[in-house]
């Protein structure tokens, strides 16, 4: 396979494809009749997926850190660069955008009934931001898109949600924006400062890694990088736009926020705020600040998640429980409860997006999503049920599914450096059971007696076709995640690497050698 | 489990000492394997079944209907069911028999696959076969073939038939995870695994509310211990960098001291995972409300296997309890005070299955004292003793309400099933299942010569020979409890015995008429577990006992064959135990040997049997409908379980979900949101004071303009 | 002469501001923005004295772009009056949301 | 000489000036403003400026202040006497503004021909070497027909839209 994809020059162009050509299919949409627009975004997604697929023959668990990589110049007196590379984290969240988006697609098909051709354009364009987020290593390139995201998500929010979709939407935006403004001028103090270090402009990730500040810059640095990433992922108190946020998208918006967006969230801090500040990411207070943020919102969303009448924002809260894992997992600066918080974020993304993707088919059915309406579907839709039974099962961490390995190494890789918050996390799995079973008995047990419900389909084919890769892969992550471990370790060690050698790292600039790039060919 | 996935690592090719010929497995992954493939295709089965009640139950067909589908769908999990677990067992049994053929000291691992690893860590999709793990393995397949032999009569007419056989062969899949598993993440897979089936099976009739209710309350206390088994597999790594078996044993008595507060936070973690698994004090309440599930389920999993997962668990860390003194007396203590708490409630409960079930938790208790006092081998000896009597009473109980709901259905009275008060004189219509179920009771309540006997007597010896030492006073407290409730064992048994089959009968003639006897579907496993209840103690008899009057003077055949057999299991936990705490004492803490003290458990017991009999015999009890709960003082309070329940609700429940509510309504729509809008409203509110100045006026404008010009001339020129 | 010609336009600027500010006839006010255009024009004229020609040719464009700016002005204050039937700036308030 | 024309000239601008502002009748205000404009002109033709002179009163005077005229008289606002003049705080504040403005202006104004940066310019001298070379028009054609005949063009083609703008505007609605 991977002979195959060297002989067709896979590796050079594939990023590149990835990110570019979902704009492609926005011109087959526009061209296409109104009623195929969904068909033609179906099919392109997909073959984007099997396009993206190729990535994981042609990485190389044992390469270089950064694969695929291509540099070139996009504004010259700038020092901006067009750079394109992922490494083992990277990766997975490429993969996990390709394989959300056209289950995404498939799921709007009756969902979506106005002005389907923007819709399907807009998610498109979404794909575009989310894959260049992940596969940028320049970090105006990174901003441009994480923008990007941000465009279409507010739209599809806003056009396309329920009651309070303006509210939401307004809300989404400015939350974000917020956010990634402070990260906008840290970037230009951080680029400012490089290049009067190098004596040359540059935005490039690797060249910047190197850059001396003193503790306080990276301190403030952190806080700015971190408030946009902590409103992102979101995190405990910054949370309040994503229950919203979900409540009023539609379902696809709802599958892609839950299932990637939060991610890039993570992923920031991983990728940009933990490499580039060091020091300020292991210094005892912001690690402090961070568990303690993370391990509040584990419990406080699970709580508040248990009380929900409405099961879609029950799902929405669960989110912020999930990352809360990610976070601890990140920041207790272990290789085990980093992969940990990885293994949540691809778990969260398939498990979080297959109940929203639940919700939303009930929905279609009754529409409500008040968990009081529901009742003994079990009975009537059998596989519905157990599709749902699984999902809520990965989304406690049920051993077995992949919502435990990643749950387990979290706690486990928090607990070896910090066992106080380690411990606390760990309640976790009991509040977990608290939030998602009362509603799994309320919507599927309990007795069947209202006349609508008796009256409900099971799955279509189309439902089932959307639900069964996600399902799946929950079982198979859960029982053999060791090649996913296996590809990201590296990335992992680098970027711990990194932060615990945060002083010598200023001593060696610029090209460092955790974090090294092939030259762009 | 790919075919490169069998390659054994160094570790299995365990050689006997001496060159003697190795240990070597048979097709261990295959115990797994079978009954996870008639989970699939039960549950494929299952699938299409559902799928057919529920295009019936659209279209408005409320009748059965589509017979001949039924049939198919009941066919094959008929044999698909029992048929994965029988197999399993016959493997069990072939690989016992090999074991048992050679001398081996040290367990034989399988590895699979790694499961998860990065960075320090590792966990292996491994199995351990050892003396434990096999024996465990024997009683696990061997009574769960038993039981599903028994629900074949007993779930024939449920249209749930094949998701049935779907979830109890999953469940037999994970309890073998779970004591086949050669680590503890391994373990913890089988323990939530079993926990999840457990929750499916008792809310298998989901859409009774009260029955789903109880599998959710089953889940989340489970949860409550699983959160202390976790924390404990974490320290553990911390603190030895392994969480596999050999790697922990190993590196546990160099790592710890004996005492040391690290193990000993490890064995109450574990302790607490334990207590949860298997509804000790204070978690125990969700074992009552687990009867929720069809009976059969209850003796297979909330009686002979999952219930005791605790137990094996603390018998599989015994190295790391036995380095914890502290740890290992508490959970002796919580045994003894489980087994006293749930004996004294059960005796006043109606329904024949929630005597049962409290009287799990109170043998429960009695395990975890073996345990806790350091005999791991008595507690794995009652864990297997009381698998067979516990699982015949509760499949004996299944049959009586069977019958009894058959014949209320068939009369169309709207009576409990369960309640006992309904039943009386049963002996009479339901023989096999009287005597089978008298067996067990005289087995459970420790009468000579059944199999409860010399597991009880077992236990509550080592016990008091803890009365010695560290924690003297204690333990001699808990013999002391231990004998209490083992005549109070006898005492509630006794009393579900003659309300149910003797005294009075309390239905009418019409149900009677349709009283019968069960098939033999359901009677063979009775009578197999009959036999086991009386002999299945005879392999664990102490010499002293065995050379006097309970062991026939020697000639019965009566050996101390499990205590050897565990040997290579034990022996590390007994050392450490031993070195640490001082050999047992030779006496009981009043005076007395090991057959004295034997032969005064089995007296008291009969005794308690024969005045329990004599105080019920004359009594006339009334039907349910017609009676009502006692006036008050202690009675009340024993039929009111002593309130936990309710004082757990109040304690516990109720304000967590107060909290909830407050956290959403408060903290996060008030306090949170508030500040986001508020700073929403904060800009809008200076937009509109800066309209203010927009009035429309160009003149306005115009004077705004000219004091700006003014502004920046006055800079520029002053 | 420059100072003097500069201070005449610099007065005859702040009449024509006075204007602006204080009538209320929307003609006049344009008339006196026409004056500050003029005043500005003289001093450029002025300057041109001393830094070249191009001052001058400044004035030409100003003047240009005076009168395309009566024009359409004027043609708004019609427009204007048709509707109101006043030129009475006061009246207009269409700026104000 | 030349200065007793200045200041005459600067006093019929002025009084001009004052009399836009405060004349009642909008048709006194324009005549007022054509003094105002023909004065500058003179003062032009003294800082030897005599194209724009002549344009001045031309376009000026002539052609836009009769399209005024035109518009007042259209409107029939000659006959209103009322007076506009704004009352009040306004009127207060515009006066203050203005009067600072006036005494800032005026108070950097002093000295303006000490300026030292004139000498990097051509200065009177130099200027009238070159309208002497070029002729009054030339020295302003040959600039504005070589160097910046794109903004020529586009002048001519502003005062086009503007043109077209002010016939749109203006014309009644059929």
């Amino acid at each position: 396979m991977s002979a195959f994809l060297q002989a067709v020059g896979y590796p050079s162009w594939a990023l590149h494809a990835l990110t570019w050509l979902p704009l492609a299919g926005i011109g087959g949409i526009l061209l296409a009749p109104r009623a195929r627009a969904g068909h033609v975004a179906f099919g392109w997604s997909a073959f984007l997926l099997v396009l993206s697929l190729g990535l994981w023959w042609s990485f190389d668990p044992a390469g270089e850190l950064f694969q695929l990589a291509s540099r070139a110049v996009w504004i010259e007196p700038w020092g901006v660069d067009y750079a394109l590379g992922i490494d083992g984290i990277a990766l997975f969240m490429v993969l996990l955008s390709t394989l959300t988006m056209p289950l995404a697609i498939l799921a709007s098909f009756r969902y979506i009934r106005q002005r389907e051709k923007s819709f399907y354009s807009l998610m498109l364009l979404l794909q575009t931001g989310i894959v260049g987020v992940f596969v940028s290593m320049d970090l105006l390139l990174f901003y441009v898109f994480f923008e990007l995201t941000l465009v279409p998500m507010y739209f599809i929010i806003g056009i396309w949600g329920g009651e309070r979709r303006v509210y939401a939407a307004i809300k989404f935006f400015l939350y974000t924006a917020f956010g990634s403004l402070l990260m906008l001028v840290g970037i230009l103090y951080l680029y400012a400062r490089a290049r009067s270090f190098l004596g040359a402009p540059t935005f490039f990730l690797p060249e910047l890694l190197g850059t001396p500040l003193s503790l306080t810059e990276q301190l403030l640095l952190f806080g700015a990088f971190g408030t946009a990433f902590a409103i992102k992922v979101p995190l405990f108190p910054l949370h309040t736009w994503l229950p919203d946020a979900h409540v009023e998208a539609p379902t696809p918006g709802s599958v892609v926020l839950a299932a990637v967006l939060l991610k890039i969230g993570t992923y920031g801090f991983i990728r940009f705020a933990l490499p580039l500040f060091p020091d300020a990411a292991s210094h005892s207070w912001v690690t402090g600040i961070m568990l303690t943020l993370g391990v509040v919102g584990i419990v406080y969303a699970a709580w508040v998640a248990a009380v929900q009448p409405d099961a879609k924002k029950l799902v929405a809260y669960t989110s912020v429980a999930h990352m809360g894992f990610v976070i601890i997992g990140i920041f207790a600066l272990t290789a085990t409860g980093l992969q940990g918080g990885l293994m949540v974020m691809i778990s969260h993304g398939i498990s979080t997006g297959a109940l929203f993707l639940l919700v939303g088919m009930l929905y279609e059915r009754r529409h409500t999503r008040t968990i009081s309406d529901f009742g003994g579907l079990a009975r009537v839709a059998p596989l519905l049920a157990t599709a749902f039974v699984i999902t809520a099962l990965t989304s406690i961490g049920l051993p077995g599914t992949s919502g435990f390995v990643g749950e387990f190494l979290a706690l486990l890789g928090t607990f070896e450096r910090h066992p106080g918050a380690g411990a606390l996390a760990t309640t976790g799995v009991i509040f977990a059971a608290y939030y998602m079973l009362p509603m799994v008995q309320r919507i599927l047990f309990n007795r069947l007696d209202d006349p609508e419900n008796r009256a409900m389909p099971d799955l279509s084919r189309r439902e089932a076709g959307i639900l069964a890769p996600l399902v799946l892969l929950m079982i198979l992550l859960g029982v053999y995640p060791g090649p996913v471990l296996e590809r990201m370790e590296p990335a992992v060690e680098a970027v711990l690497e990194h932060v615990d050698d945060g002083g010598s790292a200023l001593a060696s600039p610029p090209a460092d050698r955790a974090l090294r790039v092939e030259p762009a060919p | 489990m790919t075919a490169s996935g069998f390659a054994a690592g160094p570790a299995a090719q365990a050689v006997a000492p001496g060159g003697g010929e190795a240990f070597e497995p048979l097709l261990p992954g295959l115990i797994l394997l079978l009954p996870l493939l008639g989970f699939a295709g039960n549950g494929i089965l299952a699938l299409a079944a559902a799928r057919g009640g529920a295009a019936r139950l659209r279209s408005g067909e409320a009748g059965a209907g589509g017979e001949p589908e039924r049939r198919l769908v009941h066919a094959l999990p008929t044999w698909l069911g029992p048929g994965s677990v029988a197999l399993a067992f016959v493997l069990s049994a072939l690989n016992f028999a090999r074991m048992a053929g050679v001398e081996l000291h040290d367990p034989v691992i399988r590895h699979y696959w790694s499961w998860m690893a990065t960075g320090p860590f590792t966990a292996e999709v491994a199995l351990q076969l050892d003396q434990l793990s096999v024996i465990m393995n024997l009683i696990i397949t061997g009574v769960g073939s038993l039981i599903h032999l028994f629900s074949v009569g007993y779930m024939r007419e449920d249209p749930g038939y094949a998701r049935y056989f779907c979830y109890l062969n999953l469940f037999v899949f994970f309890m073998l995870v779970l004591v086949m598993g050669a680590g503890f993440p391994l373990m913890f897979v089988g323990w939530e695994g079993v926990g999840l089936c457990s929750y499916l099976l008792i809310g298998f009739w989901f859409e009774d509310r009260e029955k789903a209710d109880a599998g959710k309350k089953a889940f989340i206390v489970n949860r409550i211990g699983d959160f202390g088994f976790l924390l404990g597999i974490f320290l553990l790594f911390r603190h030895l960098g392994a969480v596999d078996y050999v790697g922990v044993f190993a590196a546990a008595p160099e790592a710890f001291s004996y005492g040391d507060p690290v193990v000993t936070a490890v064995a109450l973690l574990l302790l607490l995972g334990a207590i949860g698994k298997s509804a000790q004090v204070p978690l125990y309440v969700w074992l009552p409300d687990a009867m929720a599930g069809p009976t059969p389920v209850s003796a297979l999993i909330h009686a002979a296997t999952m219930v005791t997962a605790g137990v094996y668990l603390i018998a599989r860390a015994g190295v790391l309890f036995a380095l914890a003194p502290v740890g290992s007396a508490a959970a002796a203590t919580i045994g003894a005070v489980t087994a006293l708490f749930s004996a004294t409630i059960a005796l006043k409960q109606y329904d024949i299955k929630k005597v049962l079930a409290y009287s799990t938790v109170s043998q429960l208790g009695f395990m975890f004292m073996a345990v806790g006092a350091g005999a791991y081998v008595a507690g794995i000896f009652h864990l297997m003793t009381h698998a067979f009597f516990k699982a015949l009473l509760f499949l004996g109980a299944g049959a009586v309400i069977h019958s009894m709901h058959h014949a209320l259905h068939a009369t169309h009275r709207e009576w409990d099933a369960q309640d006992m008060r309904n039943m009386g004189d049963l002996r009479r219509y339901l023989p096999m299942t009287w005597i089978t179920m008298g067996t067990a009771t005289l087995a459970i309540a420790g009468i000579w010569p059944f199999a409860g006997f010399f597991s009880k007597d077992e236990i509550i010896w080592y016990t008091g020979a803890r009365a010695e030492g560290e924690f003297a006073v204690l333990y001699a407290a808990l013999w002391a409890i231990a004998l209490v409730a083992a005549v109070l064992t006898a005492v509630y048994m006794t009393r579900l015995m003659v309300l149910t089959f003797h005294g009075n009968q309390r239905f009418g003639e019409s149900e009677a008429r349709n009283l019968h006897e069960e098939p033999v579907t359901m009677t063979v496993p009775l009578a197999v577990l009959a036999l086991l209840a009386v002999f299945g103690g005879w392999i664990n008899v102490p010499p002293a006992v065995h050379d006097s009057f309970f062991g026939g003077f020697g000639l019965l055949p009566m050996s101390e064959w499990l205590h050897y057999w565990l040997e290579p299991v034990t022996a590390a936990a007994d050392g450490i135990r031993a070195a640490g705490a001082g050999p047992y004492s030779e006496s009981a803490p009043l005076g007395g040997g090991e057959v004295l003290w034997a032969a005064v458990a089995t007296t008291a017991a009969a005794a308690a049997i024969l005045l329990t009999m004599r105080a019920l015999a004359g009594r006339e009890v009334r039907p349910a409908d017609e009676s009502s709960p006692p006036e008050g003082g202690l009675a009340r309070v024993l039929h009111d379980k002593w309130y936990v329940d309710e004082a757990y609700d109040r304690v516990i429940v109720r304000p967590v979900v107060g909290a909830s509510r407050f956290a959403w309504r408060w903290i996060d729509q008030f306090v949170i949101d508030g500040a986001v809008d508020g700073i929403g409203a904060l800009v809008r509110g200076l937009g509109w004071a800066g309209s203010l100045l927009q009035t429309g006026q160009v003149t306005t404008y115009a004077v705004i303009l000219a004091l700006g010009a003014l502004t920046i001339l006055g800079a520029l020129i002053l | 002469m420059l100072t003097e010609a500069l201070v005449l336009g610099a007065l005859l600027f702040v009449i024509g501001m006075l204007g602006v500010l204080v009538r209320r006839n929307a003609i006049i006010v344009f008339l006196s923005i026409e004056l500050q255009l003029n005043a500005v024009n003289l001093s450029f004229v002025a300057l041109s004295r001393y830094l070249g020609i191009e001052g001058q040719l400044f004035v030409f464009f100003i003047m240009t772009v005076a009168a395309a700016e009566a024009a359409v002005g004027l043609a708004i204050i019609i427009s204007i009056f048709r509707h109101y039937e006043s030129v009475n700036v006061e009246n207009f308030s269409l700026l104000r949301w | 000489m030349t200065e007793i024309v200045f200041y005459a000239l600067a006093a019929m601008a002025l009084g001009g000036a004052i009399g836009v502002v405060l004349k009642s009748n909008p048709v006194a205000s324009l005549l007022s403003m054509v003094g105002t404009l023909a004065s500058m002109a003179g003062i032009f033709v003294l800082l030897e400026a005599h194209f724009l002179a002549a344009i001045q009163v031309m376009v000026y005077a002539g052609a836009i202040m009769v399209l005024f005229l035109f518009v007042i008289m259209l409107l029939n606002l000659g006959h209103d006497y009322e007076p506009d003049l704004r009352r009040g705080i306004g009127q207060f504040l515009a006066f203050g503004v203005v009067g600072t403005i006036a005494g800032l202006l005026a108070r950097q104004l002093r000295g303006a021909e000490d300026n030292p940066v004139y000498q990097f310019f051509p200065g009177p001298e130099g200027m009238d070497r070159l309208l002497a070379e070029e002729g009054i028009v030339g020295a302003i054609a040959r600039p504005l027909f070589t160097d910046y005949v794109i903004a020529f063009e586009l002048v001519g083609l502003l005062l086009l839209v503007a043109l077209v703008g002010a016939v749109a505007l203006a014309k009644r609605r059929v």
